[in-house]
């Protein structure tokens, strides 16, 4: 009776304001959602990569945004960006997961020998600074976003590992993986339907929004940075589009540095907000 | 061969550290443990926190490893289980955990989790068909049908036992090994689940091996009374003979019942004294032994009492007890 | 119960040093042995993983190692021998100059350079900026976290929250670039209104770095997550530890609650900080890269534009060896703060 | 001063659910005077824990509603409380009160002198209850030194060896310079104890300190506090559902059925085997610790999950229930000396 009543002295956060915090989130991924599907369709109002409109153009019908210093449409190129940045984004999620599940399950229920070995490997990828390998595989692949990504991805894996150990040694402390398997559940069964699907899935989608705000801030970051690493031009980035007009600034020009910077941060800010969320819900369930 | 349990020579150590476990100390957990139930069974293991009771159970459905010259279950030989015997014997074998708070998933409804234990063995079973038995188990359980629809931490206690023991039962199994099935539950929630689970048995005629701390839980549960100390069986009683003929023999067991039923024999001073180190040879018992003298040249600290006859049926481990049914 | 403890109401217990701090200090001890040997192997393991991505690559980049690591020969000759060797023999050739401290030399960078000569003066400036910035980082969190916790339900707080998120969201690179443009303004428009003829007119002290410094310093604890990750992490450390059940006791005994809170929050924590560090060493560079400040940051990110790979990879070493080294040094803080940790198997 | 040590007096508590507020406890009324041994009990999810916590000021929650008043030592310790009653004429709350700074303000202001001298706590389960920071040890010579004795550091070291020596322990010496999850469940309830008793308290509140422990460690550890307690003169206030403890220990018991006190009375009365009891649920808690023992057919279902808002609690499974029992509910009325019951219905039941 009393058990199921909240007790804490420390109520973490009421729900109104983590269904807030969560709808912020959303709200936030939206321009870049918009840009995705817009780009996928083909609906984006001109081509990113012609120069139609006049140099540094302010807002007009044609150009809702105005157009950057070498005439190519502002909106155009800021939807594409997000469309452009999405499979790799993607591709870093999917090597997150895969690695990091395999890792995480062979250490914590593969026994002692595998248990150590890949224990080794993840404390050996998480003991590398991320960006410094990320650094090593952009000069190698020469500025390929997607072997880029990949490796933003194998960074991230022991984040992953690291919440499913946390799960199953939570189970395992309360017995319930040995009363499945006395039960004759199959561990493929007991791994991915009762421990991911049940327990982790919160934690592990946590972590793959962390992952893609920092994919993001990652890929911004090198495009910004130039030196061949980041995405090239003409490809638009919303790290390169600041670059490009950087010193915008001095001549006025504020919107071509600045409408790409705030889609950066909301994005980024939408990302964590929404992890957040999910942490919590978790927190508060378990 | 179904329904029975023989189990000889077994022994478990747990510990040892390193890539391997080769290295580090180990530490004892059961010592030749010798016994056979036949089928319908229901046979009651106490002893204290800590003596093996729980281990044994887990050994005995193969969940851990152990070194053991024969123990076979329902026919099966646990040592060697592997590909469609080990999914044979999970049907006809199951354990009810001794913890039901974290035996049960918490991000899965009572009812999924009895689905579950029914479709695992069989999946051709249709969903609506497997809810049909899972309400059927329900009511076997008595637990009402609408709980099965809650999550696990908003069932109460009893309910979650009962959830627990439907699932075990969910296999129609041969054998089952209940730990501690009833601890922590108030008493009247005690006794009717320990009703439930007497007519449970008889009806199925399934064997079962009762693990408990309490021996006024299992006095008229059980048909047979195995006693645990420290890692052996010091006592292997009809339940019979142990509640209602001439009582336990070997002093532990007197101990626990007296606590058990008379607790106010046991007031006055106490001497609370250390137990020997564990493996130093002699009865584990005999610091804390009434009858033993302190002669050093005794039997009792030398030499670990073996598991005797010294009735029919009737076995105990204990060197003073020897001595006085040679002696009669 | 675990059974694999065998002891309630045996009143025997192992017999160890009696007192208290002897067997902390052994434990510690202990602890630290084997903590060292692990990070050995990890270190390796890291050595490891660079040279296969680096071997990995479609060029031959990996040859670079070699050049110039030893003085003898020609860097010619050597890099010619060292692709004779085996894949094997390669790692081992490289990771025995790494060992003694010989990185090799500089390829593009400053070319022909020892890398060491370029890592050590750089290195210990990154230290100072990243060790500033992870403290300052804690700091707010831990004010931020703590006031989220008890005035949780003041909305001005709430609000406070929102902004340290809104903040946080915020990239490294995009505050430098704010930093630099905006300071550029303002001198901009003193040079307009001729402010420069009158002395002291800078609102900030101008001459040494400080101040700059200062403000690095603080993007590298807003920036890229790090308050918003701090700030979560530590509130729900900080919640853990006050609604854990051993309070009921501790107020009970009129023991100091604050402390008791403390000490329990203390290992998790660090344990945050440490997982945080790879991500701010992750700013560092962008941060260092944007400024143009030199340090490790900024070596290695000129090193990956202009594929001079023994700097990047000794960059990537060095850090690694640093980051595990701060790893181990608060496992055994957090170790010796709660005496859970310390059961030794 | 009275010489009550502990009063409650229509203490109601309503608690933040899922589901909204929900009443746990309802008009419990206890008196507990001085060098008495009080047991409350009542099945789990009874409110008993929920009573004590209120109490202690040691509410690991925001307490939502609580109305009524409780002394402990002539104290009323609720009174400092901002806007704690607030139930209208139908006993419906109209404010949540979720300002924490008050309870702790009471904490700080009423509690702080009391707290670990004279009212002490004996936890439930004292391996996750006690601080892990601290030895044992150290934690003994803190509660003795709450006592408010002046001892030297060496004395106060022996005094706790001392009081490690009366519960029963062996190489005290070992055991002191442990931490608490080191001890085994048995031996951390004996240290629990020592703690409790060493800053010589006048009013011990022990929370189920028997449950999750062995059958043979129950009865010593029975014994143990029923010969220190009484050695002692002190006033122990037990909450259990352990009827063996009970009965060995108390003097008076208070039967609690779904946060309402049912009976009340001397020990020797109400939980004597042979005795027959004038409420429903005293008879079926009697009735089925009898069966359990004599494995005779056992009863099916006991528990409410929820108690009805109005009238007897019990009235779900009450077999003899009339028509006011749904409507009014019973308040605790004098039957004989010292025994109270509520319930419509007199006389004995079967």
């Amino acid at each position: 009776m009393i058990g199921s009543l909240r007790w804490s002295r420390f109520p973490s956060v009421t729900k109104s304001s983590r269904y807030l915090g969560m709808a912020i989130g959303i709200i936030c991924l939206v321009p870049a959602t918009l840009g995705v599907v817009a780009a996928a369709f083909g609906w984006l109002p001109h081509d990113p990569l012609q120069f139609i409109g006049e140099s540094n153009g302010g807002p007009s019908l044609q150009h809702f945004l105005g157009c950057d210093s070498l005439g190519r449409d502002l909106l155009s190129r800021l939807w594409a960006a997000a469309a452009y940045f999405t499979p790799p984004g993607a591709l870093a999620m999917v090597v997150a997961l895969s690695l990091g599940v395999v890792l995480g399950v062979a250490e914590s229920l593969g026994g002692r020998f595998w248990g150590a070995i890949s224990s080794w490997c993840l404390q050996v990828m998480d003991s590398l600074p991320k960006f410094v390998l990320v650094l090593l595989v952009a000069a190698i692949a020469r500025s390929n976003l997607i072997w880029i990504m990949a490796a933003v991805g194998a960074t991230f894996a022991p984040q992953i590992a690291a919440a499913i150990r946390s799960s199953v040694e939570r189970l395992r402390a309360a017995a319930f993986i040995e009363a499945e398997k006395s039960l004759g559940v199959s561990m493929t069964r007991i791994v991915f339907f009762h421990i991911l699907w049940g327990h982790a899935r919160h934690v592990i989608l946590a972590q793959l929004m962390s992952l893609m705000a920092y994919a993001l801030l990652v890929e911004t970051s090198l495009s910004y940075l130039g030196g061949e690493l980041g995405v090239q031009e003409p490809t638009p980035s919303w790290g390169n589009m600041i670059a490009l007009a950087r010193d915008g600034v001095f001549t006025g020009n504020l919107l071509p540095a600045i409408i790409p910077a705030i889609m950066i941060s909301i994005t980024i800010l939408g990302f964590s907000l929404v992890g957040q969320g999910l942490l919590q819900l978790w927190e508060e369930r378990a | 061969m179904k329904g029975t349990v023989q189990v000889e020579h077994l022994y478990k150590e747990f510990g040892g550290s390193g890539l391997f476990g080769k290295w580090g100390d180990k530490t004892p957990a059961l010592e030749d443990i010798n016994f056979t139930l036949e089928k319908g069974e229901l046979a009651a293991l106490v002893g204290e926190s800590g003596s093996g009771k729980t281990t044994l159970g887990r050994c005995l459905l193969g969940l851990i490893k152990f070194e053991s010259r024969k123990v076979k279950v329902n026919g099966y030989d646990i040592a060697s289980l592997g590909g469609a015997d080990e999914k044979a014997f999970r049907m006809s074998a199951q354990m009810v955990f001794q913890n039901p708070f974290s035996s049960l998933n918490p991000a899965f409804k009572a009812r999924d989790a009895l689905v579950e234990a029914i479709r695992v063995h069989d999946p051709s079973i249709s969903r609506e068909k497997a809810n049909d038995e899972v309400e059927k188990l329900a009511a076997l359980v008595q637990l009402p049908i609408d709980r099965l629809n809650e999550y696990p931490p908003s069932l109460s206690g009893g309910e979650k036992r009962r959830v627990v023991f439907a699932r075990a039962l969910a296999t129609n199994p041969d054998f089952v090994v209940t730990d501690e099935p009833v601890s922590g539950l108030d008493q009247p929630i005690q006794a009717q689940l320990l009703d439930l689970m007497r007519k449970i048995q008889r009806r199925q005629n399934s064997t079962m091996l009762f693990i408990s701390h309490d021996l006024r839980l299992v006095r008229f549960v059980a048909t047979r009374v195995l006693v645990m100390h420290r890692g052996r069986i010091v006592e292997d009683a009809p339940a019979e003979i142990f509640f209602h003929q001439q009582g336990p023999s070997h002093p532990y067991s007197r101990e626990l019942l007296e606590s058990a039923f008379h607790p106010d024999q046991l007031f006055g001073p106490q001497v609370q004294q250390s137990h020997p180190e564990r493996g130093s040879g002699g009865c584990s018992f005999r610091n804390r032994c009434k009858f033993t003298s302190t002669e050093m040249d005794q039997p009792c600290a030398t030499m670990t009492p073996p598991l005797l006859e010294i009735k029919s049926n009737h076995r105990v481990a204990c060197h003073w007890c020897r001595n006085q049914e040679a002696d009669r | 119960m675990s059974d694999s403890t065998l002891s309630i109401s045996s009143h025997t217990l192992p017999i160890g040093p009696r007192s208290d701090s002897g067997r902390l200090i052994l434990g510690l001890l202990s602890l630290a042995a084997r903590e060292l040997i692990a990070t050995i192997l990890v270190l390796i393991g890291a050595s490891l993983l660079l040279f296969l991505v680096l071997k990995a690559a479609p060029s031959e980049d990996h040859l670079q190692l070699r050049l110039g690591q030893s003085t003898s020969v020609t860097a010619e000759q050597a890099g010619e021998t060292f692709a004779s060797e085996t894949l094997a023999g390669q790692y081992v050739t490289w990771l025995e100059g790494v060992v003694t401290g010989d990185f090799g030399t500089s390829k593009a960078l400053q070319r022909g350079r020892p890398v060491a000569d370029l890592l050590k003066p750089a290195f210990f400036a990154s230290f100072k900026l990243l060790a500033a910035g992870l403290f300052l980082s804690a700091l707010l969190g831990l004010l931020a976290a703590t006031l989220s916790i008890f005035r949780s339900r003041n909305p001005l707080w709430r609000i406070t929250l929102g902004l340290t998120s809104l903040t946080s969201a915020i990239p490294v690179f995009l505050y430098v670039y704010a930093l630099v443009a905006g300071g550029n303004r303002l001198i901009a428009w003193g040079a307009a209104q001729q402010h420069w003829q009158i002395p002291g007119w800078f609102p900030l002290p101008m001459s040494p770095d400080f101040v700059p410094w200062f403000f690095a310093v603080l993007i590298l604890a807003v920036g890229d997550g790090s308050l918003m990750d701090m700030t979560q992490r530590f509130g729900s450390e900080l919640r853990h530890s006050a609604g854990d059940e051993h309070m009921v006791g501790v107020r009970m005994m009129n023991i100091s609650v604050p402390v008791v809170i403390a000490r329990g929050f203390l290992p998790g924590a660090l344990s945050h900080i440490s997982r945080r560090i790879s991500f701010v060493l992750g700013s560092l560079v962008v941060l260092e890269a944007a400024l143009g400040w030199p340090g490790l940051g900024y070596l290695a990110w000129r090193a990956a534009a202009e594929r001079d790979m023994p700097v990047l990879l000794g960059a990537a070493l060095l850090m690694a060896v640093a980051l595990r080294l701060v790893l181990m040094v608060f496992d055994l803080v957090g170790t010796a703060a709660d005496p859970r940790r310390r059961v030794t198997k | 001063m009275s010489d009550m040590a502990l009063k409650v007096e229509g203490l109601t508590i309503y608690l933040e659910g899922r589901t909204g507020m929900r009443r746990v406890v309802n008009k419990v009324q206890m008196t507990v005077p001085m060098g008495h041994i009080y047991a409350l009990l009542g099945e789990s999810g009874s409110g008993k824990t929920c009573i004590v916590q209120t109490i202690l000021g040691l509410h690991p929650g925001v307490p939502g509603v609580v109305s009524g008043t409780a002394e402990v030592l002539g104290l009323n310790v609720l009174e400092k409380l901002p806007k704690y009653v607030e139930l209208d004429e139908s006993s419906t709350p109209t404010a949540i009160r979720k300002d924490m700074h008050g309870w702790n303000r009471t904490i700080r202001d009423v509690w702080a002198p009391m707290m670990g001298s004279k009212v002490t706590l004996i936890p439930q389960d004292a391996t996750t209850a006690l601080s892990p920071f601290h030895t044992v040890g150290c934690l003994l010579q803190k509660a003795i030194s709450n006592s408010g004795k002046q001892l030297g550091r060496e004395e106060l070291r022996k005094e706790a060896l001392n009081w490690l020596r009366r519960m029963e322990m062996y190489d005290v010496e070992s055991v002191s310079n442990r931490y608490v999850h080191e001890l085994s469940g048995g031996m951390a309830q004996r240290v629990a104890i020592a703690l409790a008793l060493a800053s010589e308290p006048r009013i011990v509140i022990a929370d189920e300190p028997t449950t999750g422990l062995d059958a043979t460690l129950r009865i010593q550890l029975i014994a143990l506090m029923a010969s220190m307690v009484k050695n002692r003169k002190a006033t122990l206030f037990l909450v259990t559902h352990d009827m063996d403890a009970a009965r060995i220990l108390a003097n008076e018991v208070a039967v609690l059925y779904a946060g309402s006190v049912v009976e009340s009375g001397p020990v020797e009365k109400i939980l004597d085997p042979t005795y027959k009891p004038k409420h429903p649920y005293t008879w079926f808690l009697l009735e089925s610790e009898r069966r359990l023992l004599q494995g005779a057919e056992m009863f099916k279902g006991s528990r409410s999950i929820s108690p009805p808002d109005e009238g007897c609690p019990y009235i779900i499974h009450c077999p003899r229930a009339i028509e006011r029992c749904g409507a009014e509910r019973p308040t605790l009325t004098p039957e004989g000396d010292e025994h109270q019951i509520a319930c419509w219905v007199e006389g004995d039941y079967r």
